[in-house]
């Protein structure tokens, strides 16, 4: 005698983890900084380089960043991509663009949807601003900037950002 | 054993370790850490050959958790690295075989993860085999309950017993500055608290808690310039078993035997008795005993106290972190042999036995041997 | 502005919820079937290991591949037992306290993973039980077609 | 390196996008089978085991070398499971000649896999973590920037892309393990949906099930085989930080110093001149130019000139994925170690359809995180 022939060919399993995720003070003041509208970097005490959200190191020079310092809300597109592809859980209008955006002042880019304007009208070195939910509805969370929209200012030249995409 | 290159550890700092730490990321519990082993080993992060870090994404709640640590272990210029998905112990084994094959003379190796943000009780479920044992929901406690339940059986080792080891280990933690439980119980008050998973009970199961740990190791030439007392590695060996936990003897460890047996041979010594010290990555008061008749331990049981001081760090019993787990027991030979183990330091200790294991009911172990002398001249 | 040292910790829970579909391949397909269709338990005689239930379609001694079908009791012998004193939500199989318990069925060289519910202040190790089955319809083909194991006599 | 070490024994499973009638430990041991029948070797000859693979939520199981220990004959043996993006594969398989070379172990086992049919690789990979914004769409959204940067920066004509596609399936056609086989023109391309824009649905990496594994050996072993082994001349593995100031994305430092490393271990000065053969790691076809830069066949932004001559197809200068590379079968922790196994198997001869003739040097490479994580391995007919 032998089990049956027709095999039960899969077992379904629902994995249910349950996570409580801590932000860690550098990223807590950075969110809570932004339902004021203001944009935190850190700056390294080695090199002065700032970053943004504010690391509590450089990786670059393995320095603390032991300064706070409030970023424009104004930057470039240095880079970016036109997302053609659904994602679940995320309900924009197709295409739309994400980008690399580095605010002045900063030298890593943050990402960015980029809107109010044409897909194709987005350019790399495209001068950008961000659009904040008004204020009563910032929450301090990372949907406080809805997204960036181009400023009408001339385009940045590519040698002015192309190391800092 | 034929000759193999003297590699010692030089030099170890630990994040505090504690039950949730709210303010910082693992990340940000790394930083300081690295930072603070390369202070304690005289050593530049640019005069560092290698790195190597051992964490679990499923601990950190995220994919590829591990990259987000490149940002703090001075990896600019690009580095040499490498990552286990292991606890960090084994992370240090492959930079000790990377020193063999003499690709590396000098590296760091970094444990860390975000405890407290999981529920170790699902995430450690997911370890087991999917058919048949994840999907009865078995977890960690509940496997180490089946296996004390058997030992004892077997044995004829009591409540009391447990209660007695798990005892003896608290009141080390207690001369500890470094763990997480660091107040003596007595057996009395152990046994009085609440099943778990009987008959494994509250008092007898690790704390959670978290840290982050940075051990920086070195070959002979590097390691005299970077340590005033290297810890040298005389052996080590890890060997892994079958999982199936019905298809095994759970109340011995063969594979815990085996890599003892092969360490020992590579360290040149009889047995366990001629160490002064033994560490043992013992998450239960019967994981040690599996873990003594091992090594060829006495039980310790009834006070009897002869041979190598077990676990003068309080063992897991007393800090569970982990994925720094592992690297904490050779953390604490590597403190004990070098004069850093302050008010539990056990006297004249010149050699140490220093176990560390992974997976339910001691799937996975490895020993090491370290002295305080060279092995190989 | 000088970097944070203790703000008010900002935390965020969230449950990770993934389903997965996982192949099950011959052997375990098969004994699964045994379950769900003939609520039967099959075992692989595989050398050097005996009778191993719950089967793989290898051994896990040696790697090997290999073995025959033998069908062993529902009926066996417990060889560990732990208690569960507060089973923990979307984890344990039972709301109240259970047991999970090692059981060396009839005719099988290994034990098999499972749960008891009922009578737990009399489990020990050497204690008897049988499986009880989910009912007809009710079986999906997985380790849960044995709905769990209760003490004989 | 210390000692010599050597591949010989490989084996791999057909690719798919699902592998439903084995499960993961069932589809592993095809490719262990293979690797040991590969190299006239049963378990009893292995000393430890090296297993690679990517983020564990793509199957939902933990640290699978502890359930996997008895599938993968490990069993009282030691083994280490390595986790380096998608890097990963290449990783593990040099981390199992780190071992050889130790003297420590004589004959190691390296295997990866990944089964991602049985989960759903884009929710593992772009999960919403808690305080940041989510990913931006899978990998092609997150590596599509750095495509549109090479092309701005190169000045490469926007066609490249679709050229690298349509050689890659070519390829595939010759491999009778690729996932994807069916032939595509540059016109079938370029005609594909925009997914990523600049990256179109051809020329994106599918998600594949599928398992490799390597034996290597020390000298005297290797010598005792019953083929002629492939030599690992050298091999590294660099990594660097995300968040750099001024890091170069599109040529990553830590590429271009692992590939020097390397180049200079093997004694390699002119890696175009002196390689027959390269398998890169290029999941989007932009790659391909980007890395012909990156390790130093084609001058900075000069790799598209490489592609538009058609230096880099089979049958030319220096044939770069013979086997259709990572577009063409991607079981992502396993794709490293496939690069690493071509590499070998055609320094070995013994890559079949896809053979390119008179190899005696061959470069294995792969990538991972955000084109952090590299490793390199060059292998050669000589020891």
């Amino acid at each position: 005698m032998e089990p049956p022939k027709e095999r039960v060919k899969f077992i379904q399993t629902d994995l249910v983890l349950p996570y409580h995720y801590y932000a860690g003070d550098y990223k807590a003041l950075y969110l809570r900084a932004l339902k004021d509208k203001k944009i935190l970097g850190s700056k390294c005490s080695a090199t002065g380089k700032v970053f943004v959200p504010p690391l509590m190191s450089s990786p670059d020079a393995h320095a603390p960043c032991e300064e706070i310092v409030e970023l424009p809300d104004k930057g470039i597109v240095t880079t970016f991509c036109v997302v053609n592809v659904p994602v679940y859980g995320r309900d924009i209008e197709l295409p739309y663009v994400v980008a690399s955006v580095a605010l002045d002042g900063a030298d890593v880019s943050i990402y960015g949807l980029v809107q109010e304007c044409k897909a194709e009208d987005v350019e790399m070195g495209t001068r950008v601003q961000a659009v904040w939910k008004p204020d009563g509805e910032r929450q301090g969370d990372h949907t406080d900037i809805k997204y960036f929209k181009p400023t009408g200012e001339p385009k940045a030249p590519l040698e002015s950002f192309i190391h800092r995409l | 054993m034929s000759k193999l290159r003297n590699v010692a550890i030089v030099g170890f700092a630990q994040a505090p370790i504690v039950a949730d730490d709210p303010h910082r990321t693992a990340p940000e519990m790394l930083y300081p850490v690295v930072k603070q082993a390369l202070k304690n080993a005289n050593v530049e992060r640019k005069d560092i050959d290698y790195q190597c870090a051992g964490s679990s994404d499923y601990i950190d709640g995220r994919a590829f958790s591990f990259s987000q640590v490149m940002e703090v272990m001075g990896a600019w210029p690009p580095v040499q690295d490498s990552h286990v998905e292991m606890d960090a112990i084994w992370a240090a084994h492959l930079v000790w075989v990377k020193m063999q094959a003499e690709e590396c003379d000098t590296a760091i190796i970094a444990g860390f993860g975000k405890v407290s943000e999981g529920s170790p009780m699902h995430v450690l479920n997911l370890q087991l085999d999917p058919f048949y044992h994840a999907s009865l929901g078995l977890d960690h406690v509940s496997t180490s309950a089946l296996q004390a339940s058997a030992y004892m059986a077997k044995a004829g080792v009591d409540d009391a017993g447990l209660a007695e080891v798990a005892a003896r280990n608290r009141a080390a933690g207690a001369k500890n500055p470094d763990t997480q439980l660091r107040q003596a119980v007595s057996a009395a008050e152990l046994q009085k608290t609440p099943f778990v998973t009987s008959p494994l009970r509250e008092g007898y199961l690790p704390p959670i808690g978290e840290t982050a740990t940075c051990l920086v190791l070195a070959a002979e030439g590097k390691a005299e310039k970077m340590c005033d007392k290297p810890v040298w590695i005389h052996g080590v060996d890890h060997r892994i078993e079958l999982q199936t936990i019905g298809a095994r003897d759970l109340t011995s460890s063969a594979s815990t035997k085996l890599a003892a047996k092969n360490a020992f041979a590579m360290a040149g010594v009889k047995g366990v008795n001629d160490a002064q010290v033994v560490e043992l990555g013992s998450t239960t008061p019967v994981e040690e005993l599996i873990l003594r008749d091992a090594l060829g331990l006495s039980s310790g049981l009834g006070g009897k106290a002869d041979g190598p001081v077990v676990n003068p760090s309080g063992s897991p019993l007393c800090a569970n972190p982990l994925m720094n787990t592992g690297l904490l027991r050779l953390a604490e030979g590597f403190r004990q042999l070098s004069g850093r183990a302050g008010e539990r330091a056990v006297s004249g200790a010149k050699r140490a036995v220093v176990h560390a294991s992974a997976g339910h009911c001691l799937q996975q172990n490895i020993v090491w041997v370290l002295g305080t002398e060279r092995r190989w001249a | 502005m000088k970097a944070p040292t203790s703000v008010e910790p900002m935390s965020q829970r969230m449950t990770v919820q993934f389903p997965y579909k996982r192949s099950t391949g011959e052997v375990t397909g098969r004994f699964l079937a045994g379950l769900k269709e003939q609520k039967k338990i099959w075992g692989r005689r595989i050398a050097g290991q005996g009778v191993v239930v719950p089967p793989n379609s290898y051994s896990e001694v040696d790697a090997k591949s290999g073995g025959e079908w033998v069908e062993v009791k529902d009926e066996g012998t417990i060889t560990a037992v732990g208690i569960v004193a507060k089973p923990v939500a979307d984890l344990h199989p039972s709301d109240a306290s259970f047991a999970y318990v090692l059981v060396k069925l009839d005719g099988a060289d290994t034990s098999l993973a499972h749960i008891v519910k009922d009578r737990l202040g009399e489990l020990k190790v050497g204690a008897r039980v049988k499986a009880v089955w989910a009912p007809d319809g009710e079986r999906k083909g997985t380790i849960r077609d044995i709905a769990c194991f209760q003490l004989v006599g | 390196m210390s000692r010599a070490v050597a591949v010989v024994g490989v084996g791999q499973t057909h690719h798919a996008s699902k592998q439903p009638d084995v499960n993961c430990a069932e589809m592993v041991r095809i490719a262990i089978d293979k690797a040991l029948l590969d190299a006239g070797l049963s378990h009893e000859d292995i000393d430890a085991i090296v297993l690679g693979k990517a983020p564990d939520p793509l199957e939902g199981i933990m640290q699978p070398e502890q359930y996997l220990a008895g599938a993968l004959g490990a069993h009282m043996k030691p083994i280490i499971r390595v986790h380096t993006a998608g890097s990963v594969g290449c990783t593990t398989a040099l981390t199992a000649a780190t071992h050889v070379a130790s003297g420590l172990y004589g004959r190691v086992l390296t295997v990866a896999f990944e089964k991602q049919s049985e989960g759903n690789a884009m929710w593992a990979l772009s999960p919403n973590y808690a305080f940041t914004p989510p990913m931006v769409a899978g990998a092609g959204g997150f590596f599509a920037p750095y495509c549109r940067a090479y092309i701005m920066r190169s000045g490469a004509p926007s066609h490249i892309g679709a050229v690298v596609a349509a050689n890659a399936r070519e390829n595939a056609g010759r491999n009778e393990h690729a996932h994807l086989r069916e032939p595509i023109t540059v016109e079938d391309v370029l005609a594909s949906p925009m997914l990523w824009d600049p990256i179109r649905f051809l020329e994106t990496c599918p998600s594949s099930d599928g398992a490799i594994a390597i034996v290597m050996a020390n000298e005297e072993l290797a010598k005792k085989g019953p083929r002629k082994p492939a030599w690992l001349k050298a091999g590294a593995t660099f990594t660097e930080p995300m968040y750099v100031p001024g890091r170069d994305q599109v040529s990553p430092l830590a590429g271009r110093t692992c590939a020097k490393h390397v180049y200079a271990k093997a004694g390699i000065k002119d890696p175009w001149n002196e390689i027959q053969v390269a398998e890169f790691y290029v999941p989007f076809s932009w790659y391909e130019p980007m890395w012909l830069e990156n390790l130093g066949f084609a001058p900075l932004n000069e790799g598209w000139k490489v592609v538009d001559r058609g230096d880099q197809k089979f049958g030319r200068h220096l044939p770069v994925n013979p086997s259709g590379g990572v577009l063409n079968t991607n079981p992502i922790g396993a794709s490293g170690m496939l690069r690493f196994g071509e590499a070998a198997l055609q320094v070995m001869g013994r890559a079949g359809e896809h053979q390119v003739p008179g190899v005696k040097t061959a470069l294995g490479h792969a990538y991972g995180g955000g084109a952090q994580y590299f490793s390199i391995a060059i292998l050669s007919t000589e020891l």
